[in-house]
C-alpha cells in the first residue's frame, strides 16, 4: 500500500443533498478522493451509494452541494462535460448497448477521441480510417485484458451476466478516464473471477495510476484493496476512514456488517 | 450444519441430459443432468457463462421468450414431463423462478409487484398473510412499498423479485443469484430465509449461485457445471472439502483464505474436461 | 358567442367519438405493452359483421323487428370478435413474447391487413347501412338566446354518453380487479409476468376481446353515421393524437384527450384555417399532441416513462 | 384462330372507392361480355379483357398500365377510374402511344387533342361538370349569380381540385364569390367544415366528394342544417350507394350526372338476356341499372365504338395496335341513331369527338334524391365554352411547354 | 463446404474491418455488383424494370435511411413518406426554378432539403421517445401531405396539385430507356449503400447504437444525445430525401401528394422490419419481400390456373401479406437479414452442426 504514491485530493464532494419527492436518497454527504487511491464506499441496500456515483456522474443533479474535480467546483454536472474531463463510470444494473457488438460496446467507450468528421467517416478513408484502427487497437488489448476475446462479435445481450460485467468495465476502461467509477463490479463473480477482477482493478490503478472509486457488497474484496471507505446509511455519511478504522467503527458494524464480520 | 436428510427423499425434479439451444445455432447445454429431491436444497454453482441461467430457464420454461429451445433430453417433475407446460402451468405445480437480474415490474409499486406475484393466489387471507411474511423477511420492502419499482435501489428491486416469488406460495423455488447486489447482512437474511423455508415449509430450492462460499453452506447437494455440461457433483460438504473447488470457487488454495489484493497474476481458468 | 359554443360543443362530441377509437388503444397497450395498429381494422371487422348480420338475420329467420335484428347481430359480432382475439392470440401474439415494441407495433399492422382483408372477403367492400335508430335531425335550442339558436346533435350525446359508461366499467377494471393489476405487470415485463405465473395467453385473449368489443361498439356507433366500408378502418388515424396525448396507458386520459383534441381540431380549423388555406385539422391534431408531449413526455395521464441506471 | 382485341381494365374493388369502384368495373366489363356474346365482338373480332386492381392508388395504376399496355395486339384503351392515376399515367401514354379514356374525369385540359393526342376526357370534365352546376343554380336564381356565394366542399386531392380554376374564373366574370372548403380524404370527420359553412352561410355548396366524405358530409350538412337542395354533387359522388342508406337524411340533394340516371334503355334489357339470365353477369343483378354500373357501360360502350371505327379505317375485323384504336376514339361519332341502336338511346346524348376536341360533347343534366330514388329536375345542359375554351388552351399550352410537346395542327 | 471460414486468417484489424471479412462474400458480392450493372440491363425487360427492379431500387434506398434512424438510431418514425415527399418536391421546385439545374444536382439538392426537415421535426426526439415519439411523427407527415398540396408555391401552381417532371438527363445523356433510369439508381443506391454502411460501422455509427440501446450510460460515456440524434435523423431523411427525389422523378414521373402518403411510410417501415432494423443488407431484403411479395401473389392464381374475381384476389393478396408479415416476425423477429445470417451460420458449420 505504501509503495503507492498517493497524491491530492483529485475529486471532491462538498454536502451533497438528494431528494426524490419524500425519498432522501442522500442528505449532506461530503467525502474526498485523492489521485492514485482506490476509494470504497459501502453501505446497506437503497443507502444512496449509486446515486452518489448519479451524481457525480451528471446523471442526477443534486438538489444541495458542490463537487470539485481537479480544482473546478461544480454544482451540477453535465454527463458529456464528466466524460470528457476524465471520469468513467460503470452501471450496477448492466447499462451496456445490448444490441452491439462487445467489440462496438467497447469502442464506444472511445468515442470521445475520435476526432474525424462525419463525411470522411462515410468515406472512411485517411485519417478517419487511421483514427478507426488505431482506437480499434487499444480495444483490443482491453479486450485481452479482460479475456473476452472469444465474446468479441457477440451481440452482449447474448452473453452470460458475469461477462457483461466485464463489458462494461471494458466500455468504462476504453475512455483511459483518470477517475473510474465502479457500481458493484464483482457483483454475479464467484471467487475466480473477482480474484481476476481485483486484479484487474489493482494493475490499471497502479500502471495508469488511475483512480478508483468503487462501490461493492463483498467485504473481503473491499477490505483488500481498498485504501480508503465511506460508508453511506439511509443517505447519511456514518464513517469513512481506512478499511481497518471501518472495519472498527461501531455505526458500521450495526448497520451494515454485522457481527460476523 | 444441520444436512441429515430423511431416508430416500422422493425426487422431486429430474432434470435428464437435456440440451438447449438458443436462436436455432447456439448450443449453450450439452446434455445436462441434475436430481432434486423433495425439501433439499441444491445448488448450482460455476463461472459466467456455464449455463446455470440457462438450466434453471430449461426447467421453468422461460426460454420461449429467450429464443431457446430445450433439443433433447427430458425434465420430469414429480414425474409427469413438464417440457411443454407453460410457465403459468408450472407455477400452478408450485413451481417458481426468480430471474436473473430482478426484473421487477418497472411502473407497480414494490406492494403491486408483490400483489402481482399472488395473482395465482385466490384467498384474501393467505395473500394478506404472505404480503406480512415478506414484509417482515425484508422490512426494507416496507418502508419502501409505495415506490415505483424502478425508482429503488438495485438491492432493494432484488428483495423485490424473491419476495414476489414467494408470494406464489411455492413448493420450489429456482432461484438464480438470489445474493446478487445484496448488502452482506441481507445475503445471509435470504439464505436464512431460504433455510427457513426450506426447514419449516418443505420448500425445494434450486439455487444457481456464485457466492459458492453461501451457497455450500446452506445447500445438502450441488452441481458444478462448465461450458454447459455437469462436471462435478456431490453433497455440499464434500464439494466444499474438495480441494478443486476450494481453490477455484472459495478462493482458499492451500486451505487459507488469501487477500484479494495477494492475486498476483491472472488465473488460468481450470478446464475440468481438459 | 353562439357560433363560438357551437364549435366548441361540436368539438367535444368529435372528441368523444375520437375517445371511443382510443379506448380501444389504451386497453391493449396498457395491458400488453403493445400499440395496437390493427385496432382500425377491428372497428371495421366488427361494423362489417354487425351490419351484414343485421341485414341477413331478419332475412334468415323471416322477421322484422330492427331492434331484435340488431340485439342478434351485436351478439354475433361480438362472439366474431372474440373469435378474432383468440385467433390473434393463438397465431401470432404468442409467438412474439417478450419482443420488442415496435415488433410487436409491426405484427398488428399485419394482422390489420389480414382483418381487412378477410372482413372484405366475407362480408363484402361496398357500403353497409347499420341502423341502431339514432335520431338523426339537429336540435335547435336556446333559440331565444342566440341567433338562429344553438345546434345540438342527439345522436352525438348518445355516443358521448356511451364512451362515458365505457370508460368508467374499463376504469374499474383496471384498478379495482387483480387481472386488471396483473395486465399492467404483463405489459412492463412478459418474461417476469410469466415467471410468477400470469398466464399470458389467457391474458391476452380476454385483453383482446374486450379491446374486440370496444372496437365493436365504436364501429356502430361511426357505422350507423357513415355507413360501414372500408374507409371506417382510417378513423383510427384519428385516435392516434388522442392516445399520446393523454397517455397511452391511460383510460381517463383517452377522454380528456379526445376532447381535448377535438376541441382543438374543430376551433384550429374555424379560427385558424381561413389564414392558411383551410384543411389543417388533421395535422393539427397531431402538431397539439406533440407541443403537449414536450413538456409532458408521456402525455397527460400517462405512466412515467421509466429510465434508471 | 380468331382475330382479338384486348381492353386494359384498371379497377379499384377494394379501398376507399370500392363502394363506387365496384359497380362501375362490373358494368365496364359486363358490357364486353354482352358484345362478345350477342355480337360475337367487334366485327367478329373477340374482344378479350384482364381487370388489374389499383385500389385508387396511383403507383399501383402504374404498375396496372405497365404489365397490361402491351398485352395483346396492344391495348385498347386504359379508363384509369382515377385522376390521380391519369397524371401518373398520362406522360407515359405520350411514350407508348396508348390511349388513355378518361370519362368525366382527368385532366380538364386534355380536351384539347392538338396537345393530349392520347386523352380523350370523353361526355365531359370537371369544369364541365361545375359549369352546368353553375347553369342549374342561375336558372333557379333567376338567370344571375351575381352576388351569390358559393361553396366548394372537395376532396383534397387532384380529383377535389379540378375545377377550382373554373369556379374562379367565373366568378370574376359573373360577380360571385367563391369559398373553398378543402376536406382532407378521406374525410370521415366533417364537423369544422359544415360548422364553417353554418357560419358562412354560402348560398349553395358544390360537393366534390368521392367515397365515405359522402355520406359524411350529408350527415353533417344535416347535422348543421344546412339545407341538402342547395347541395350539387359531382357524378362521383351522386351514385345510388352514395345516398341509398341515408335515405330521407340526403333528401333534396343534387348531383350532375352525364348520363339520365333514372331510364333503363335497351342495353339493360339485353345484358338481362344475354348475360345476366345466363349467370355470367359480373356483379349481382341488383347493381345492375345503378349511376356507376350503367356508367361503366357507357364506357366500355365508348371503348368499343372507338374500335369499330378504328376498324372501319384499317381493317375490319382485325386486331388493331393503340395506336390505331387512338384514331377511333378521335374519330368518334355517336349519332342519336346509332346511340339508339346500341340501345343507349334515353341513356344519353350524341356525342362526335375531333382531332381538336377530345370530349365530343359535354351533354348533362341535374337528378335530385327524393329519399328513395333519383329524379331528374333539369333538362340536358352542354357547358358554356366561353370561359371553358380559352382556360383549355391555357392549361394545355403551359402543360405542352412543360414536357416540349410541339402541338399538332389539325385541320 | 463451399463456406469454410477455416483458413482464413485475420493479420490486421484492417482485414478484421473490412466491408465483408470472408472471402466468399466479397466474391459473391462482386458478382451480383457484375450482374447488377452488366447483365440486367440487357436481361430484363421493360416491364421489369419499370414495375419490379426500380422501384425496388429506390425503396432500398429508402429503407436503408429509415433503418439508420430506426434501426440504427431507435428513433421510431411514421413520417418517412413525408421525407420522400420533401426531397421530391424539392428536387421538383430546384429544376423547375432554376434554369438549367442538373438532374443530379437537383436530387441531392432534394436530399438536403428533406436533411433540414428532418432535423426540424427530429428535435422533439431529444424530449419525447418510444412510441410517443413513433405517434408524434406523424405530425410530420400529415403536415407535409398538407403542405405540398395547399401551398401553390409547391407545386409550381399546379391547379391540381400533382406536378410532373420533364425528360431526365445527365451530364447530357438522356435517360430515356427504363435500363438506363436503372442504372442511373442503381448507382445511386450502391453509392449510398457503401456509405450508410462506413457510416454504420464507424464511430457515428456507434454512437447511433449507443443512443438506441441505452441512452443515459450513452450520455455518461460522453455521448451528446442531441448530436447523434439529429445527426440521425439528418442523414436518415437526405437518404430518404433522394429516394423521395428518385422516386418522383425516376420512377412516377408525375405524381401528387398521396404518392408519399402515410401508406408509403408504413411500407418503408414494413421493409425494414422484416428485412432487419440496424441492418444495411437488410434494408434491401426487405424492400425485395415488400415489393415482389404482391406481384407475387398477384401472379400465383395465373399460374396454378385459378381464376379468382379481382377483388377476391385483392383481399387474398391482403390477407396473405399481413399473415406473411406475422410469420416471419415469429419465425425470426430481427428480420430477413438474421435469418441469412443463421443460415450462413449453419452452413458454415456444416456438415457438423453446432
Ligand atoms: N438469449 C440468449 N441468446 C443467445 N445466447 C445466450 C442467451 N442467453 C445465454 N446465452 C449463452 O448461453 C451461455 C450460458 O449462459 P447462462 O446465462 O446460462 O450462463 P450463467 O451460468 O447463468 O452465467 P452467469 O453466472 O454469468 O449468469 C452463454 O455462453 C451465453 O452467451
Ligand atoms: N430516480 C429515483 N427516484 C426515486 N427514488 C430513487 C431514485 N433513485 C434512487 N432512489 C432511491 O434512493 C435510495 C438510494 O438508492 P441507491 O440506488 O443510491 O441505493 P444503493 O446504495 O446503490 O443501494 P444498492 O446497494 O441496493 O444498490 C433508494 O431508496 C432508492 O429507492
Ligand atoms: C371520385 C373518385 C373516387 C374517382 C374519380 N373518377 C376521380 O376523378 O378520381
Ligand atoms: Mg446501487
Ligand atoms: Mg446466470
Amino acid at each position: 500500500m505504501a509503495s503507492k504514491n498517493i497524491g491530492d485530493v483529485i475529486l471532491d464532494v462538498k454536502s451533497i443533498s438528494l431528494r426524490f419527492g419524500g425519498v432522501k436518497a442522500l442528505t449532506d454527504i461530503s467525502f474526498d478522493v485523492r489521485e492514485h487511491e482506490v476509494r470504497a464506499i459501502i453501505g446497506p441496500n437503497g443507502a444512496g451509494k449509486s446515486s452518489m456515483l448519479n451524481c457525480i456522474n451528471g446523471v442526477y443533479t443534486p438538489s444541495e452541494g458542490a463537487i470539485t474535480f481537479r480544482g473546478q467546483t461544480f454544482s451540477h454536472m453535465n454527463s458529456r462535460q464528466v466524460a470528457e474531463m476524465g471520469i468513467g463510470r460503470t452501471f450496477q444494473n448492466l447499462a451496456l448497448f445490448k444490441g452491439m457488438s462487445v467489440i462496438d460496446n467497447i469502442m464506444t467507450g472511445r468515442n470521445l477521441k475520435i476526432k474525424s468528421n462525419i463525411l470522411l467517416q462515410a468515406l472512411r478513408i485517411g485519417p478517419a480510417q487511421r483514427e478507426e484502427f488505431a482506437n480499434r487497437e487499444k480495444v483490443e488489448h482491453i479486450i485481452d485484458f479482460l479475456e473476452i476475446q472469444a465474446f468479441r462479435k457477440t451481440p452482449v445481450g447474448q452473453l452470460p451476466y458475469g461477462l457483461q460485467k466485464r463489458v462494461d468495465l471494458g466500455r468504462a476502461l476504453a475512455m483511459e478516464p483518470q477517475v473510474l467509477l465502479l457500481d458493484e463490479p464483482m457483483a454475479g463473480m464467484n471467487v475466480e473471477e473477482k480474484q481476476d477482477m481485483c486484479r484487474f482493478i489493482l494493475d490499471v490503478n497502479e500502471e495508469f495510476g488511475t483512480t478508483i472509486v468503487l462501490i461493492e457488497h463483498d467485504m473481503g474484496v473491499v477490505m483488500d484493496i481498498s485504501d480508503r471507505v465511506v460508508v453511506l446509511d439511509y443517505g447519511k455519511k456514518i464513517g469513512d476512514g481506512t478499511p481497518d478504522e471501518v472495519r472498527d467503527n461501531e455505526d458500521v458494524i450495526t448497520a451494515y456488517l454485522g457481527t460476523s464480520h | 450444519m444441520d444436512t441429515t436428510a430423511p431416508p430416500a427423499p422422493a425426487t422431486l425434479l429430474n432434470v435428464n441430459g437435456i440440451e438447449v439451444i438458443y436462436n436455432h445455432v447456439i448450443l449453450v447445454l450439452k446434455g445436462v443432468s441434475l436430481q432434486v429431491p423433495e425439501g433439499s436444497i441444491v445448488a448450482i454453482l460455476g463461472g459466467n457463462g456455464a449455463g446455470k441461467t440457462t438450466t434453471l430457464r430449461a426447467v421453468s420454461n422461460l426460454l420461449q421468450g429467450e429464443r431457446g429451445e430445450v433439443t433433447k433430453g427430458s425434465i420430469e417433475l414429480r414425474g409427469e414431463r413438464i417440457e411443454n407446460l407453460t410457465p403459468a402451468d408450472l407455477v400452478k405445480r408450485g413451481v417458481v423462478q426468480v430471474m436473473e437480474g430482478r426484473h421487477c415490474f418497472a411502473h407497480l409499486t414494490i406492494e403491486e409487484n408483490l400483489l402481482t406475484g399472488a395473482y395465482t393466489r385466490t384467498s384474501k387471507p393467505e395473500i394478506a398473510a404472505n404480503l406480512e411474511k415478506v414484509y417482515t423477511y425484508f422490512p426494507r420492502l416496507k418502508t419502501r412499498r409505495t415506490s415505483q419499482a424502478a425508482y429503488t435501489s438495485g438491492g432493494e428491486q432484488q428483495m423485490c423479485a424473491i419476495g414476489r416469488a414467494l408470494m406464489t406460495n411455492p413448493s420450489m423455488v429456482l432461484l438464480d443469484e438470489p445474493s446478487m447486489g445484496l448488502a452482506p447482512q441481507i445475503v445471509e437474511e435470504v439464505f436464512n430465509i431460504v433455510k427457513d423455508l426450506n426447514t419449516r415449509e418443505k420448500v425445494t430450492f434450486l439455487l444457481a449461485e456464485q457466492n459458492t462460499n453461501m451457497a455450500l453452506k446452506y445447500s445438502d447437494y450441488g452441481y458444478i457445471m462448465e461450458s454447459g455440461r455437469v462436471v462435478m457433483d456431490g453433497a455440499a460438504a464434500s464439494l466444499a472439502n474438495n480441494e478443486d473447488v476450494k481453490e477455484f470457487y472459495l478462493g482458499m488454495g492451500g486451505g487459507e483464505r488469501k487477500s484479494f489484493k495477494d492475486a498476483k497474476s491472472y488465473k488460468r481458468r481450470k478446464r475440468w474436461l481438459a | 358567442m353562439g357560433f363560438f359554443l357551437e364549435t366548441l360543443f361540436g368539438g367535444l362530441m368529435a372528441g368523444m367519438l375520437y375517445s371511443l377509437i382510443a379506448l380501444g388503444f389504451v386497453l391493449i397497450y396498457k395491458a400488453s405493452g403493445v400499440f395496437n395498429f390493427a385496432q382500425g381494422s377491428m372497428v371495421l371487422f366488427a361494423a362489417l359483421v354487425m351490419a351484414r348480420f343485421a341485414e341477413w338475420i331478419p332475412q334468415w329467420l323471416g322477421f322484422d323487428s330492427l331492434f331484435l335484428a340488431n340485439l342478434l347481430a351485436f351478439m354475433v359480432a361480438m362472439l366474431a370478435m372474440v373469435i378474432v382475439a383468440w385467433l390473434i392470440e393463438r397465431l401470432a401474439l404468442r409467438g412474439l413474447v417478450n419482443q420488442e415494441g415496435i415488433t410487436l407495433l409491426m405484427a398488428t399492422l399485419g394482422i390489420g391487413y389480414f382483418l381487412d382483408g378477410s372482413g372484405q372477403l366475407l362480408f363484402g367492400s361496398g357500403t353497409y347501412k347499420i341502423d341502431i335508430g339514432m335520431p338523426k335531425e339537429p336540435l335547435i335550442v336556446l333559440e331565444n338566446m342566440f341567433e338562429g339558436g344553438l345546434l345540438l346533435n342527439l345522436e352525438d350525446l348518445i355516443a358521448a354518453l356511451i364512451s362515458a359508461v365505457l370508460v368508467v366499467l374499463l376504469t374499474i377494471f383496471f384498478q379495482k380487479t387483480r387481472t386488471g393489476r396483473a395486465l399492467r405487470a404483463v405489459a412492463d415485463d412478459h418474461q417476469a409476468a410469466q415467471s410468477i405465473g400470469i398466464p399470458l395467453n389467457r391474458i391476452w385473449v380476454v385483453v383482446w376481446a374486450i379491446g374486440g368489443i370496444v372496437a365493436l361498439v365504436a364501429g356502430m356507433i361511426w357505422g350507423s353515421k357513415l355507413g360501414v366500408q372500408y374507409s371506417i378502418s382510417l378513423v383510427a388515424l384519428k385516435a392516434f393524437p388522442v392516445v399520446i396525448l393523454g397517455g397511452l396507458t391511460s383510460v381517463p386520459g383517452a377522454i380528456l384527450g379526445g376532447l381535448l383534441i377535438g376541441v382543438g381540431e374543430k376551433l384550429s380549423e374555424i379560427y385558424l384555417g381561413p389564414f392558411v388555406g383551410g384543411g389543417i385539422e388533421t395535422w393539427f391534431a397531431y402538431v397539439l399532441a406533440l407541443a403537449i408531449l414536450l413538456f409532458r413526455p408521456q402525455g397527460l395521464f400517462g405512466d412515467k416513462i421509466i429510465d434508471r441506471v | 384462330q380468331a382475330a382479338e382485341q384486348f381492353i386494359a381494365l384498371l379497377v379499384y374493388r377494394t379501398g376507399q372507392f370500392a363502394p363506387l369502384g365496384i359497380p362501375w368495373a362490373d358494368g365496364k366489363q359486363d358490357y364486353l361480355k354482352l358484345v362478345n356474346a350477342r355480337d360475337g365482338g367487334v366485327n367478329g373480332v373477340k374482344l378479350t379483357y384482364e381487370e388489374c386492381e389499383t385500389a385508387y392508388d396511383a403507383a399501383k395504376g402504374v404498375e396496372c398500365y405497365e404489365r397490361l399496355k402491351s398485352k395483346g395486339s396492344g391495348a385498347s384503351g386504359f379508363d384509369p377510374q382515377s385522376t390521380g392515376i391519369t397524371f401518373a399515367v398520362t406522360d407515359k401514354a405520350f411514350a407508348d402511344k396508348v390511349s388513355i379514356e378518361t370519362p368525366g374525369y382527368g385532366l380538364s385540359q386534355s380536351v384539347d387533342g392538338t396537345v393530349f393526342e392520347w386523352n380523350f376526357p370523353l361526355l365531359g370534365t370537371y369544369w364541365t361538370a361545375a359549369d352546368v352546376i353553375l347553369q342549374d343554380i342561375a336558372k333557379k336564381e333567376k338567370g344571375s349569380l351575381k352576388g351569390k356565394k358559393i361553396g366548394l366542399v372537395y376532396h383534397d386531392s387532384p380529383y377535389g381540385k379540378e375545377p377550382i380554376p373554373l369556379l374562379e374564373k367565373r366568378a370574376a366574370a359573373d360577380g360571385f364569390e367563391v369559398v373553398l372548403f378543402p376536406v382532407t380524404p378521406p374525410g370521415v370527420e366533417q364537423k369544422s367544415t359544415w360548422l364553417k359553412i353554418r357560419q358562412q352561410k354560402p348560398d349553395y355548396v358544390l360537393f366534390w366528394s368521392a367515397g365515405v366524405m359522402t355520406p359524411a358530409g350529408i350527415r353533417e350538412a344535416q347535422a348543421t342544417a344546412f339545407p341538402r337542395e342547395k347541395m350539387y354533387a359531382v357524378w362521383w359522388a351522386g351514385s345510388d350507394h352514395d345516398v341509398k342508406d341515408l335515405g330521407i337524411s340526403a333528401k333534396g340533394y343534387n348531383a350532375v350526372t352525364i348520363h339520365n340516371s333514372a331510364a333503363k334503355d335497351a342495353v339493360h334489357d339485353a345484358l338481362k338476356t344475354m348475360v345476366y339470365d345466363k349467370g355470367q353477369g359480373t356483379g349481382p343483378a341488383t347493381s345492375v341499372g345503378t349511376l356507376a354500373h350503367t356508367r361503366g357501360m357507357m364506357i366500355s360502350m365508348l371503348q368499343v365504338e372507338a374500335i369499330r371505327a378504328a376498324q372501319e379505317k384499317y381493317g375490319k375485323g382485325k386486331s388493331l395496335t393503340s395506336e390505331q384504336v387512338r384514331w377511333g376514339f378521335e374519330n368518334l361519332n355517336l349519332t342519336a341513331e346509332r346511340l339508339k341502336a346500341l340501345g343507349f338511346g334515353t341513356i344519353m346524348r350524341p356525342v362526335k369527338t375531333s382531332c381538336s376536341n377530345h370530349m365530343g360533347d359535354d351533354w348533362a343534366r341535374i337528378v335530385q334524391w327524393d329519399g328513395g330514388k333519383w329524379n331528374i329536375t333539369s333538362d340536358w345542359y352542354q357547358s358554356d365554352k366561353t370561359h371553358i375554351n380559352p382556360l383549355v388552351k391555357e392549361y394545355a399550352a403551359k402543360y405542352a411547354k412543360e414536357k416540349n410537346i410541339t402541338p399538332r395542327t389539325c385541320n | 463446404m463451399f463456406y469454410r471460414e477455416n483458413g482464413q486468417f485475420k493479420s490486421s484489424y484492417r482485414a478484421d474491418t473490412a466491408l465483408f471479412p470472408v472471402a466468399q462474400d466479397r466474391w459473391v458480392l462482386l458478382a451480383l455488383a457484375g450482374v447488377a450493372f452488366f447483365v440486367v440491363p440487357i436481361v430484363a425487360s421493360d416491364y421489369a424494370f419499370r414495375a419490379v427492379i426500380i422501384p425496388f431500387l429506390i425503396l432500398s434506398l429508402a429503407a436503408i435511411g429509415l433503418n439508420i434512424l430506426v434501426g440504427y438510431c431507435g428513433q421510431i418514425s411514421l413520417g418517412t413518406g413525408a421525407f420522400m415527399a420533401v426531397g421530391a418536391y424539392a428536387a421538383y421546385n430546384l429544376q423547375v426554378r432554376i434554369e438549367g439545374m442538373p438532374l443530379l444536382l437537383a436530387v441531392l439538392g432534394g436530399g438536403l432539403c428533406a436533411m433540414v426537415a428532418g432535423v426540424l421535426f427530429g428535435i422533439p426526439s431529444l424530449r419525447i421517445r418510444g412510441l410517443y415519439l413513433a405517434v408524434a411523427t406523424l405530425a410530420a407527415q400529415f403536415f407535409v401531405d398538407w403542405f405540398t398540396n395547399r401551398v401553390p408555391w409547391v407545386t409550381n401552381d399546379s391547379s391540381s396539385g400533382s406536378v410532373s417532371v420533364g425528360s431526365l438527363e445527365v451530364a447530357g445523356f438522356a435517360i430515356d430507356t427504363p435500363a438506363q433510369r436503372y442504372l442511373l439508381c442503381l448507382s445511386f443506391v450502391v453509392v449510398f449503400a457503401l456509405l450508410a454502411k462506413n457510416l454504420v460501422r464507424g464511430a457515428i455509427g456507434r454512437e447511433w447504437m449507443a443512443m438506441r440501446d441505452m441512452d443515459v450510460a450513452a450520455s455518461v460515456i460522453g455521448i451528446r444525445p442531441v448530436n447523434a440524434k439529429l445527426t440521425a435523423f439528418a442523414v436518415s431523411s437526405f437518404i430518404v430525401g433522394v429516394a423521395g427525389a428518385l422516386w418522383g422523378f425516376v420512377h412516377l414521373g408525375a405524381w401528387e401528394p398521396a404518392a408519399f402518403g402515410l401508406d408509403k411510410s408504413l411500407q418503408l417501415l414494413f421493409m425494414i422490419i422484416i428485412g432487419g432494423l440496424g441492418s444495411i443488407a437488410g434494408s434491401f431484403f426487405g424492400a425485395a419481400f415488400i415489393v415482389m411479395l404482391p406481384l407475387f401473389l398477384n401472379y400465383v392464381p395465373h399460374w396454378l390456373g385459378i381464376a379468382f374475381s379481382t377483388a377476391t384476389a385483392a383481399h387474398l393478396e391482403h390477407m396473405i401479406f399481413g399473415a406473411l408479415i406475422v410469420f416471419f416476425l415469429i419465425v425470426e423477429p430481427h428480420g430477413l437479414a438474421r435469418l441469412w445470417s443463421t443460415a450462413r451460420q449453419k452452413l458454415r458449420l456444416w456438415p457438423f452442426p453446432h
